[in-house]
């Protein structure tokens, strides 16, 4: 019976445990059950992802109404490979919390702070498991409301947190009421908010200005959410103040959950066939993406701050998602998934790293991290094969990421675009190679007594180096998942009940 | 020329909406305290709010309440949509207002350039420290 | 084969042998000796293990192995092939020789992390066994890439401020060569062909030809960083800030070697000789080597750093590999081969016996060294044989590889490039003889007034004598100084070796 | 404040009805006009009304926060215990059809019950908001200032 419930069970027992957690008296109750939440929502993913794959498309129908009219989730190997990414990196940052939130969050507030997680959590999966336009944009807010008030968690170390999470709730809440307008305009024109029944009705309007507005809106809308090169002010102080856990999870999650709907909404809902779409693809997202992998991982060279430089390295990544996207060829689809997938596992792991860092210095600017070769030997050595995999090395992930980006570009004929991919990727070995320096080549300064981090904390970081390393050298799994995806994505009338079809 | 006036008369909700949104979005980011930001984003939400709930409006309507004295109900999807909105409005106005009041409490100020300067000078003493 | 030891096996062992080496060295941090024995004896094992493998290919057999897929459609694939048996034997041979030269050199200089030096040393080796059998482009590709970043923690070994700037520069030049150039090219070379095994002939005919053929050509040449052609050649003298044993093991066994090595295996397998003289696809690349010969032959003439002017030599002499290359000849390709042999005996003795004058003497600039050759005659001896070497006199391993990559210029037609060979070899006579010449002949003077160098042992110098280094570190010098001799006699065997792989 | 009588007066005999109307308001919406979210803010309003006439700290001793934060949880735990509740008599999630033997029944007590979670949620959700930014007073009102 929970297997044929899984769809809605996997984001709503997360959703049932954020109020458990308030009524646990001690943090660490509030912790086992916001671990075990997270952990359950992995093994349902992966049971999802197999069955979507094998069976087709998983639709389940909210309080039993048939789609269009009620709320339907809607699983195919698309999102049931996002469901994946973001429990996986959940479960793991979840596990490496036990030790790190103490010492980040007061005792008074980690039950609430838990909370604040299973919401975001499960606002993260609600957004990808939704086949209804209006309910991901409800999710989107569960997911972003939280996420305000975990970095703003961050105040307690630093009183910046609170700016940052100020500016993140305006330019956040901008972003979503964007993607209402713009919806709003798609329901005028279609009647509908099934993502898949609109696809469906839109077929034939590709002249109609209400569709072309809407479209701008929705995608200015989520392209906030996501840190699209000029709309990503908000995350560089974000992801620097935050508590470590709520970085890492941000970092490895939020942005891809925010690419998934773009993804979805550009190839499901809006068919790449629509010319003004495939004028978006080129002469926007390519020219931003490659914008802000060069400018994004320029900036990212003078910071002194290891976890804003891993902030500025996250909105050079999200170029190339762009990168990817702006293909329009089942290639760069895979690519893009193949790179988010491979992303928020390095993303992750180094955030985690500089979280074991914190936890022993207590800062997180590159002058702290001198000499930790030494005294962190497991902590850096997890930051180093991030960093080496950030830059692409072979038989790290990001080697993959950037093997398939490479020829989607080559796929296409676009020469320049290859190279520079390969370019930007190199700017990382520069702003890596400073922190790594300084961590192996550089004396700690004196009296220091920093010592190993938690085995608590040291374990899921390397688990996640451990699949780093891992999916880098057998890639097959990765890349099959994703080319799976990929073609889900672009088959939006797959598994359409018939009184739905075109 | 006739019917172009008409035409934008009879859409005259779209212009309300447009103007108040982008009065809204022009407070948000010209306003340098942090409250009337605030302000600004709500009355931007609310814009739309209001772009939704007319949209849905049929001439000549009633509310859908199933008496059998009635054929023309108005819409009333876009009002449930936009009662989850409001709710997501209210909380995004309860978190931003918190947010102020914790920043007033850390840094004594809700204007904006203060906050900057204040930080500036912190980094600065921060990196003369190292 | 043996009973039990079957070539797959063998195979596996070539890459596994360092990598446990390396743990053990690792376990063995606190008892020098041990540690010191561990190395030595993965040396031996490894190059054990090598010459059954190239025993066993002369036999007649093969060996293979196929492992998971890196991306899709392209596993991790090792094969036995003559170039790479060629390639893997002159490594893990000289590795043997190196071991024990820093052992003798890190003792006595006393040096420090030597726990981790011999770590990366073993890794390092491993890596290059990996560049050595790889079966397709991409598993080269992986060791290659591993190989630049095992070898960063020995060129930054003293960690000052010079070995960081050093690193720098190694890592950045490296790595972005590869990542900017090779590996387009590879995804390229995928992207047309849609496989990057090495298939004998080459693969490409057909699939690409004109200028865009020159492109992925050029790619190739200057993505593969390792081989230091110029303009990315600055990574080689900028790791001559490593300790000595160092510097021969990045120009001698791994490093280098692993550059020019790729070349010729994309010049043979990817490439094919007839489809490079078909095209004409080396034309402009031929001129580009044949100026990085020359420059950096004549900045080799005016380094008075004794090991910088080793630096510019090798990057003279990789340039004559990849001239072999370009001139798409099968003659040249042997040439280069046989280049890549003589070329590491011979510039692994000139740097072993760097370090051994500067062990004995302190001394690093050539002008400091007159007379020195009457104290250390072995050394001086050992420098001079592999010079000879190195300049292609008969009967030297070096004149083997002059004489086919000649061969190949005129079976390719471009006469000029011989003139070239000429020129260089002439001034390489320039840069390398004087030294030996004033150890010999010009008296040992000034030393009176002269401070004495820091950290040495002050019997050394003005007293009547042998006043070598020691053992440990002049016996390598003299073996491999009489090997690259011997080469002479082993160069037609190592051309007829690798020709089957070459003629189509 | 305490001579405020006016006020205080008006106060008490204000907020039974108001509490009352919004008990209307929560019981009607599952079959007309009104529900969960209306009633809660009129719920809250009455004790807000008490807090401002009355003082923040009487205010807490009525509703502490503490009660109030668990009221809300329970509040949303009602609303998606429901929806678990259409799973385990064997719907789907929020079908609250299967509540009771009869469909129509089984609907009326589900969104009965989900209006509650809601109401619950909204209203200690209100209060709360109220308790937390009328504790930032920087001091107290003066008399001349009402």
């Amino acid at each position: 019976m929970i297997r044929q419930h899984l769809a809605i069970l996997q984001v709503m027992l997360p959703m049932l445990c954020a109020p458990l957690c308030v009524f646990a008296r001690r943090p660490v109750i509030a912790w086992l059950i916001a671990t075990a939440a997270t952990l359950f929502a992995l093994a349902g993913s992966f049971i999802l992802f197999a069955q979507a794959l094998n069976a087709g498309v998983i639709s389940y129908h909210l309080g039993g109404w048939a789609p269009p009219w009620g709320i339907e989730f809607r699983l195919d190997a698309a999102n049931s490979f996002v469901l994946i990414i973001v429990s996986l990196v959940g479960a793991v940052c979840m596990i490496y919390g036990r030790d790190s939130i103490p010492r980040e969050i007061k005792s008074s507030d980690q039950p609430l702070f838990y909370t604040m997680m299973m919401l975001c959590f499960s606002g993260m999966l609600g957004v990808t498991s939704t086949g209804d336009a209006f309910n991901l944009f409800v999710f989107l807010e569960i997911f972003s409301l939280s996420s305000y008030v975990l970095v703003a968690m961050g105040a307690g170390s630093d009183r910046r947190a609170l700016t940052a999470a100020f500016t993140y709730l305006l330019l956040g809440t901008i972003g979503a009421t964007f993607f209402v307008i713009g919806l709003g305009f798609i329901y005028v024109l279609t009647g509908t908010l099934n993502m898949a029944d609109i696809a469906v009705r839109i077929a034939g309007m590709s002249g109609s200005g209400t569709l072309h507005v809407g479209f701008a809106f929705i995608i200015v809308g989520i392209g906030l959410k996501l840190a699209i090169f000029p709309l990503h002010l908000w995350l560089p102080n974000a992801y620097t103040h935050a508590p470590s856990v709520v970085t890492a999870l941000l970092a490895g999650t939020s942005t891809k959950v925010a690419l998934y709907a773009l993804l979805r909404m550009l190839y499901t809902v809006f068919s790449p066939d629509l010319p003004f779409e495939a004028l978006i693809l080129h002469y926007l997202f390519l020219p931003l993406g490659l914008t802000a992998v060069f400018v994004a991982s320029i900036i990212a060279l003078f910071q002194s701050d290891v976890k804003r430089l891993l902030a500025w390295s996250s909105i050079a990544q999200s170029g190339y998602f762009l990168l990817g996207v702006s293909f329009a060829n089942i290639g760069g689809l895979t690519a893009t998934l193949v790179h988010m997938f491979n992303h928020a596992i390095m993303k992750s792991s180094l955030f985690l790293a500089v979280g074991c860092v914190v936890y022993r210095t207590g800062s997180c600017s590159v002058a702290s991290f001198r000499g930790l070769g030494q005294k962190m030997p497991w902590t850096m050595s997890a930051f180093v094969i991030g960093g080496l995999s950030m830059i692409g090395v072979p038989a790290t992930v990001g080697f993959v990421s950037k093997w398939y980006l490479v020829l989607a570009a080559l796929e296409r004929g676009w020469w320049p675009v290859a190279f520079a991919i390969v370019a930007g990727s190199l700017l990382a070995l520069f702003y890596f190679g400073r922190v790594i320096e300084a961590a192996y080549l550089q004396p700690s300064p004196e009296n220091s007594a920093v010592t190993e981090a938690p085995v608590s904390m040291l374990a899921p970081l390397w688990a996640l180096t451990i699949s780093c390393l891992a999916l880098g050298i057998n890639s097959e799994l990765t890349v099959s998942t994703a080319r799976a995806a990929a073609e889900a994505l672009l088959a939006p009338h797959a598994g359409l009940p018939a009184h739905m079809g075109p | 020329m006739v019917n172009a006036f008409t035409s934008s008369i009879g859409h005259f909700n779209y212009w309300a909406s447009v103007l108040l949104m982008t009065s809204g979005i022009y407070i948000v980011l010209s306003r340098g305290n942090l409250i009337k930001k605030i302000i600004g984003l709500n009355l931007f939400q609310v814009s739309v709010f209001m772009l939704f709930i007319s949209m849905g409006k049929v001439t000549g309507g009633t509310a859908p309440i199933l008496t059998g004295r009635h054929e023309i109900f108005s819409n009333p999807l876009p009002h449930v949509l936009i009662l989850t909105a409001i709710v997501v409005g209210v909380a995004t106005t309860a978190i931003g207002l918190a947010l102020v009041v914790r920043i007033k409490y850390a840094y004594g100020t809700i204007e904006e350039d203060e906050i900057l300067a204040l930080d500036l000078a912190r980094e600065q003493m921060d990196a003369r420290a190292q | 084969m043996m009973n039990g030891l079957t070539p797959e096996l063998a195979l596996a062992l070539t890459l596994l042998l360092p990598g446990i080496g390396a743990v053990l060295i690792g376990a063995a941090d606190r008892f020098s000796v041990l540690r010191d024995a561990i190395s030595l004896l993965a040396a031996t094992a490894l190059s054990t293990m090598v010459l059954a493998l190239l025993l066993n290919h002369l036999a007649g057999g093969s060996a293979q192995i196929q492992l998971t897929p890196l991306v899709q459609g392209l596993p991790i694939f090792l094969l036995t092939e003559p170039i790479g048996l060629v390639f893997a034997t002159l490594a893990s041979v000289l590795w043997v020789v190196i071991t024990v030269y820093s052992i003798g050199y890190m003792r006595k200089n006393d040096e420090p992390r030597q726990t981790r030096f011999y770590i990366c040393f073993a890794i390092a080796m491993a890596c290059t066994m990996g560049v050595a059998f790889a079966g397709n482009l991409i598993t080269l590709f992986l060791f290659y890439e591993l190989l630049t970043l095992s070898t960063y923690p020995l060129v930054v070994h003293y960690e000052t401020d010079a070995a960081r700037h050093a690193g720098r520069v190694y890592l950045g030049v490296l790595l972005s060569t590869s990542i900017l150039f090779l590996l387009p090219a590879i995804i390229w070379t995928w992207s047309l062909t849609g496989t990057l095994d090495f298939v004998k002939g080459g693969m490409l005919t057909g699939k690409i030809e004109g200028p865009q053929a020159a492109l992925l050509f050029a790619l190739y040449l200057f993505g593969t960083g390792k081989a230091a052609l110029m303009p990315f050649h600055r990574w080689l003298p900028a790791a001559m800030a490593a300790p000595t044993p160092v510097s021969a093991f990045l120009h001698a066994v791994a490093v280098v070697k692993a550059g020019v090595f790729t070349l010729l295996k994309v010049g043979v397998y990817i490439f094919g000789t007839s489809f490079l003289s078909a095209m004409n696809v080396g034309e402009w690349m031929m001129w580009v080597s044949a100026f990085s010969l020359i420059a950096a032959t004549i900045v080799a003439l005016r380094k008075d750093d004794l090991k910088l002017r080793l630096a510019y030599s090798t990057i003279a002499q990789l340039a004559y590999v990849t001239l072999g290359v370009s001139l798409a000849s099968v003659m040249g390709m042997v040439g280069g081969i046989v280049q890549l042999v003589a070329h590491a005996f011979g510039k692994i003795t000139l740097f072993m016996c760097a370090g051994a004058i500067y062990l004995a003497s302190g001394k690093t600039k050539i002008s400091d060294m007159r007379g020195l050759g009457r104290v250390m005659p072995f050394t001086f001896g050992a420098f001079l044989l592999a010079s000879l070497s190195i300049i292609g006199v008969p009967p030297t391993g070096g004149a083997w590889s002059k004489w086919f990559l000649m061969i190949g210029a005129a079976e390719s037609g471009h006469l000029v490039m011989i003139g070239v060979w000429i020129l260089a070899s002439l001034l390489s006579i320039a840069y390398l003889i004087p030294l030996a010449a004033r150890g010999f002949f010009l008296p040992l003077t000034g030393q009176e007034d002269r401070p004495q160098p820091q950290g040495q042992e002050v019997s050394l110098i003005g007293k009547p004598g042998l006043q070598e280094a020691p053992l440990w570190c002049v016996a390598p010098a003299c073996l491999t100084a009489a090997l690259s001799v011997l080469i002479y006699f082993a160069g037609p065997a190592i051309a007829g070796f690798v020709l089957p792989a070459l003629r189509p | 404040m305490k001579h405020h009588l006016i006020l205080l007066m008006a106060a008490k005999l204000m907020i039974p009805p108001i509490l009352l109307f919004a008990l209307y308001v929560q019981f009607h919406g599952d079959y007309g006009p009104g529900g969960g979210f209306q009633a809660g803010v009129i719920f809250a309003s009455a004790f807000i009304l008490y807090g401002l006439v009355f003082g923040l700290d009487e205010l807490r001793r009525v509703a502490p926060l503490s009660a109030v934060t668990k009221l809300m949880a329970a509040g949303w735990g009602l609303y998606i215990g429901v929806g678990y509740a259409g799973v385990a008599t064997g719907g789907m999630f929020l079908d609250y059809g299967r509540l009771s033997s009869d469909p129509i029944a089984g609907q009326h007590t589900g969104i009965f019950l989900v209006e509650l979670g809601v109401g619950m949620a909204v209203a200690s959700t209100m209060l709360a908001i109220y308790q937390c930014f009328a504790a930032h007073q920087s001091r107290e009102l003066t008399d001349d200032e009402w």
